[in-house]
């Protein structure tokens, strides 16, 4: 038995929650390069501890939105893998599908209100998900995914005074990697950083390291219960690193490579695993969940490329209630 | 604009009544928010009663809470409209005065009219925003803007652009119970004007012109702030012996084009008069669309009438240059006749 | 002779300046309401000091960015109060030749780049004019004035942090008067306030009493020689008050009587006044000023309702330069 | 797309050559840069060459203040932009992709359009606005939009359309030299398309279409990304007999009027393709236009070719449904051959 107690079951499902995104990111890379998936493609390896841990936390009924690089989160929130990995390759059985792909991921089913092409687009949505969620009396509450490139935009300013102002249930996740594009953020980004702006709005702010999924759990752990119980929104600023690039296509050959030696040590998987294992939780164990999870992608994506396409009519579908059939001459 | 009508709804005798636009809107709103709870307004100014009235009294009935008087945050009034209508609220979105609605376009265009299509049919962003707009009291250039035809090129979105107190009311109660997000063009230059309203707004269907006069010579289609000058310029064309078939589109996607093409088909003339700059306005989508349908055999003479390509300047004289008025559309119609 | 000494003349031409943005508002009201002049109109009345302090350490070749309620900071820049006055009436003689009116006051020839009938339009033009003077070797510098509900705008967010990233010259002036349109800023603003988030976002802010002219002259001068020395951008927050409804057709009936009447009490120019009575300045002299100013704006009143309307001509001309006559058709 | 060419301009021989249309803008942008000081560029990632490469090497040449990498602050990038031109300085804005322009309409449409007509002539706002734009490798309903066609219905701005290197090269000269704010879409499905283009980069006027081929049985008026596949489909209209007269309009305002009635007089038909929605795109005003000036009786047949009213999907089965091709093309002028 591992001295960790009650924890053992939730450390060992963030590291499952962890694998499995992993899984999915390296697959759906192997098949973009492949050719198997069309589109732009953003994967977030490297990253996987912050959506695993908030979302540990969350309730089926709580909400999310997320960014282009929505896969974790959509995973992490329970979203069906098999109706992932169809989205992205573009097949009818895909969560949209097939309109959206990787960049548009939603699973409505299980909270998960989109992944979005747009900046930043997630927040204003956000906030009014759960300023909608407030009025119908729920107590669900909303978390908002966005990266530390969306902090200069305008919507984060407006967003987070909206929350504040009408004590919303958001919790705001800054899903800091240091990177936007190709553009160091630090680089475009004055002032003190992004818990620093929230407070200035009347969000309270918590910084927690990223990478060490345990920790993102525990905090988030308190503040979901602060939101749920109506203290109004709340701000994580998580610092991770992603590996990858910025889009599948994008080798980051502009990183420097001391950088990526060094994250490649500090991942959120391999940290958890070496603490699950110094806990003493079997090798055997960890290695079947990585296994699971890297056999259950590899199925995913075989399942989609045998899946079939949209049926060209549902081209048409879907547009609009009013006025459809008049656009379509 | 002359003070709105004191007396509340609820003490008036049933049946039609007299009363202006802007009252008409608000009737509208009152009654869909008394029969749906899901449904709210956000906006500037809202708790107040919004800048033109279109609120009085909301809040006091409905509360904070289903009246939310917001920042000046256009992005997050648009953005939170749509986040509350994906989790089964029907926000009213109030943008105050159409040209603000630029700073939430992103919110608008990328996000509330493509969600549903993006996502499968996942999302359904059953919005109204309310956008009154056009020109009004030499507000210049950036407070005038009729820009309608810019979203029937967005798939996805309703527009909506009444210009009597009945269908500003009927239409209101439709994009409120539809699904689709409706844009809902306000003429706010014709809120004080007055119309019989039942005391039961029942919804107007979209799509569906009203025919503002019959008329066999040649086809005057129009909509939204100008209809009431269309109108006049039928009633002076008619004394010089010109009977005009004037159709009120009332919303612009859907379209009426059944009715448009029949009535062109009979008269063989179309005159399109917009409010809206002639370059890349709906004018130009309805006349290619006759053409299309009828062929150029089917047609005499084909024009639009619309303002040029100019912004809205501020004085006076600079502004009755420019924007279309009767005297106008009577030229621009007699014009038509020659031939 | 007064005690003041050197500052004498500083203090004399604050007041000036006040007693001749008072004067304009009150005829422009006047006029407004005697159906002189069209559209909407937004007076500054008891905001004078602002305007004035700041402009008071501006070169004629520094700029400003103004707000729907420009025409105090418009004159206090040095521009031409006929070719205001004749804006405002929408003739010929206007600085925009009639097609802007109060809302889009603008003269270049002073540095005065524009009115602005969106809220916080005016700050990313600001932050650009800035960049660009910086870009040609110039050492002019651009005081942004904006309300307090102008820092709940996306571009609030976007501009301080952009300035603040380059260092450019730019003044940031919150105009706080407690409301925006028909709504108490408090209510919808969260968090500590506009000094707090122009921090977050890396521009040092300073707090004023924007109802005492001197102490804004005294921050203004600090601030524009640290900015023209290189020292990035700043933001003053000035408190103040405006005793006049939100547009000239708004009587402020919304207002708490006790609270105007408080404002009355502590308005800029009686206290501006009361302090030079108090030093020794001769109440002649002091009225003789106000009464040149009111005469000025009386006549320029008289002038403009005399002037020519524009040519109608002339509506047809600026649109550009390229198409334009194609779209006269 | 494949990787741009190696070699630098200033390497190369003399005379024509031919580069990519990527590298053609990148070209005229360096020309201009290095005839004028005043002008710079300012966007995401420009420093680092641009999302495409169109900055390649521009940072080492002219610096860090005049190429400047920017936030993720779409109105300040707009808006900024139209600040430094207001003092004298011709700033390339670089939205990156034509879709995050809806971050920053305000500052395009409210400011930037007005400006100069608001402020009485006061104010140049010369600034061009780069927005790659259009359908590219099957990016979903956010990132494929192709909305030229509003621009045209806005006073005050140039709307550009290129479609070969040299028109790219020689547009967003002229574009970069005008004293008007010019919104110039990149068709960025064409960047890897290769083309002759001058060592030295002559301006092109704006409002003059390109010829693409000769004929007088149908008239074909286009522009930007679609040009290549209505080339192709007129090359095998050729073949099936029909000769038709192809227009590349280049800028869509101004719009060469004359060059389109002109061949539509002569040959009766008048067949627009463009890859935007058919409903309000640009084509609609073409149309219009056309039937205006030449009146029904100077027409035989006239239609649009567009996309459906529906967004772009993402996958490709479903992206290939809606979007104009050459076979579409093809259909679409043969039935307008028949009546
Ligand atoms: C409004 C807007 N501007 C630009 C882009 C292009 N873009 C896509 S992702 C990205 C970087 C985002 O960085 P960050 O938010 O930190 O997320 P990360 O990619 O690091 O996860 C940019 C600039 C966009 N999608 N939307
Ligand atoms: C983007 C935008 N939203 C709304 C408005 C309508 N509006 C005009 S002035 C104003 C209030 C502005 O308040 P503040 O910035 O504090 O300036 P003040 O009027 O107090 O001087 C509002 C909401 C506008 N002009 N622009
Ligand atoms: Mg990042
Ligand atoms: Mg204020």
């Amino acid at each position: 038995m591992s001295r960790l107690g009650d924890n053992r079951a939730r450390l060992v499902a963030l590291y499952t929650t962890m694998c499995r995104i992993r899984a999915f990111e390296d697959t759906a890379l192997a098949a973009h390069r492949a050719g198997e998936i069309p589109g732009p493609l953003h994967v977030s390896v490297g990253q996987e501890a912050v959506a695993a841990g908030i979302c540990l936390n969350l309730r089926r009924d709580d909400r999310i939105t997320s960014n282009h690089r929505g896969h974790g989160h959509a995973l992490a929130k329970g979203a069906g893998v098999a109706g992932m990995m169809e989205e992205l390759f573009g097949r009818a059985g895909g969560h949209c599908r097939g309109k959206g792909g990787s960049m548009h991921i939603a699973d409505f089913s299980v909270g998960m209100l989109g992944a979005n092409g747009v900046v930043a687009g997630g927040i204003p949505i956000a906030v009014g998900a759960a300023q909608g969620l407030k009025l119908l009396g729920r107590d669900s509450i909303v978390a908002c995914f966005f990266g530390d490139g969306a902090i200069n935009r305008g919507p984060f300013l407006e967003g987070l005074n909206w929350a504040a102002l009408y004590r919303l249930p958001v919790l705001f996740v800054c899903e800091d990697n240091g990177v936007a594009a190709f553009t160091a953020t630090a680089s475009v980004t004055a002032g003190p950083g992004v818990a620093a702006r929230a407070e200035s709005l009347g969000v309270p702010a918590t910084s927690v390291d990223g990478n060490n999924a345990a920790a993102v759990d525990a905090a988030a752990a308190r503040l979901v219960a602060e939101i749920r119980g109506g203290g109004g929104p709340q701000l994580l600023h998580a610092t991770t690193y992603r590996i990858t690039g910025h889009t599948s296509t994008d080798p980051a050959a502009w990183r420097n490579p001391q950088d990526v030696e060094a994250a490649r040590a500090a991942e959120p998987i391999g940290r958890l695993r070496e603490r699950l294992l110094a806990e003493g939780v079997p090798m055997a164990e960890l290695e079947a969940i990585r296994g699971e999870a890297m056999a259950e992608m590899a199925e995913a994506r075989a399942a989609a490329l045998a899946a079939p396409w949209p049926d060209p009519a549902a081209a048409w579908e879907d547009v609009q209630d009013a006025g459809a059939a008049q656009g379509m001459a | 604009m002359p003070a709105p009508r004191r007396g509340w709804p609820e003490m008036e005798t049933p049946g039609m009544e007299t009363i202006t636009l802007v009252e008409a809107a608000r009737r509208a709103a009152l009654q869909e928010m008394r029969r749906d709870p899901s449904v709210w307004v956000l906006g500037e100014d809202v708790a107040r009663g919004g800048l033109f009235g279109q609120y009085r009294g909301f809040l006091d009935e409905f509360g904070a809470a289903r009246v939310v008087s917001t920042p000046i945050s256009e992005s997050v009034i648009m953005g939170a409209g749509l986040g509350a209508a994906l989790v089964g609220t029907r926000p009213i979105i109030e943008m105050r005065i159409f040209d603000f609605v630029m700073c939430a376009m992103d919110e608008l265009v990328n996000q509330i009219a493509k969600v549903r299509y993006m996502f499968g049919g996942q999302a359904r962003p059953a919005v109204v925003i309310r956008m009154p707009h056009g020109i009004w009291r030499n507000s210049a250039a950036q407070h005038s803007q009729t820009l309608e035809s810019w979203f029937t090129h967005i798939p996805g979105l309703v527009v909506a652009v009444p210009s009597t107190p009945a269908d500003t009311a009927g239409l209101l109660v439709s994009a409120i119970r539809s699904d689709d997000p409706v844009l809902f063009f306000d003429p706010k230059n014709l809120f004080p004007v007055t119309g019989p309203v039942a005391a039961e707004i029942a919804p107007i269907p979209f799509g569906q012109a009203r025919r503002a006069r019959m008329g066999g010579d040649l086809t005057l289609v129009t909509w939204s702030a100008i209809v009431p000058q269309v109108e006049e310029a039928a009633a002076m064309l008619e004394a010089r012996g010109i009977a005009a078939d004037v159709l009120d589109l009332r919303t612009l996607w859907p379209w009426d084009e059944e009715a448009v093409v029949a009535s062109v088909a009979r008269t063989g003339r179309l005159l399109v008069v917009h409010e809206a700059v002639t370059t890349g306005g709906f004018g130009a989508e309805v006349v290619a669309r006759v053409v299309e349908r009828l062929g150029p055999a089917g047609l005499r003479r084909v024009a639009r009438l619309g303002q040029p390509r100019v912004p809205v300047p501020f004085a006076p004289p600079l502004e009755d240059q420019l924007k279309v008025d009767t005297a106008k559309i009577v030229a621009a119609a007699e014009a038509l006749m020659r031939d």
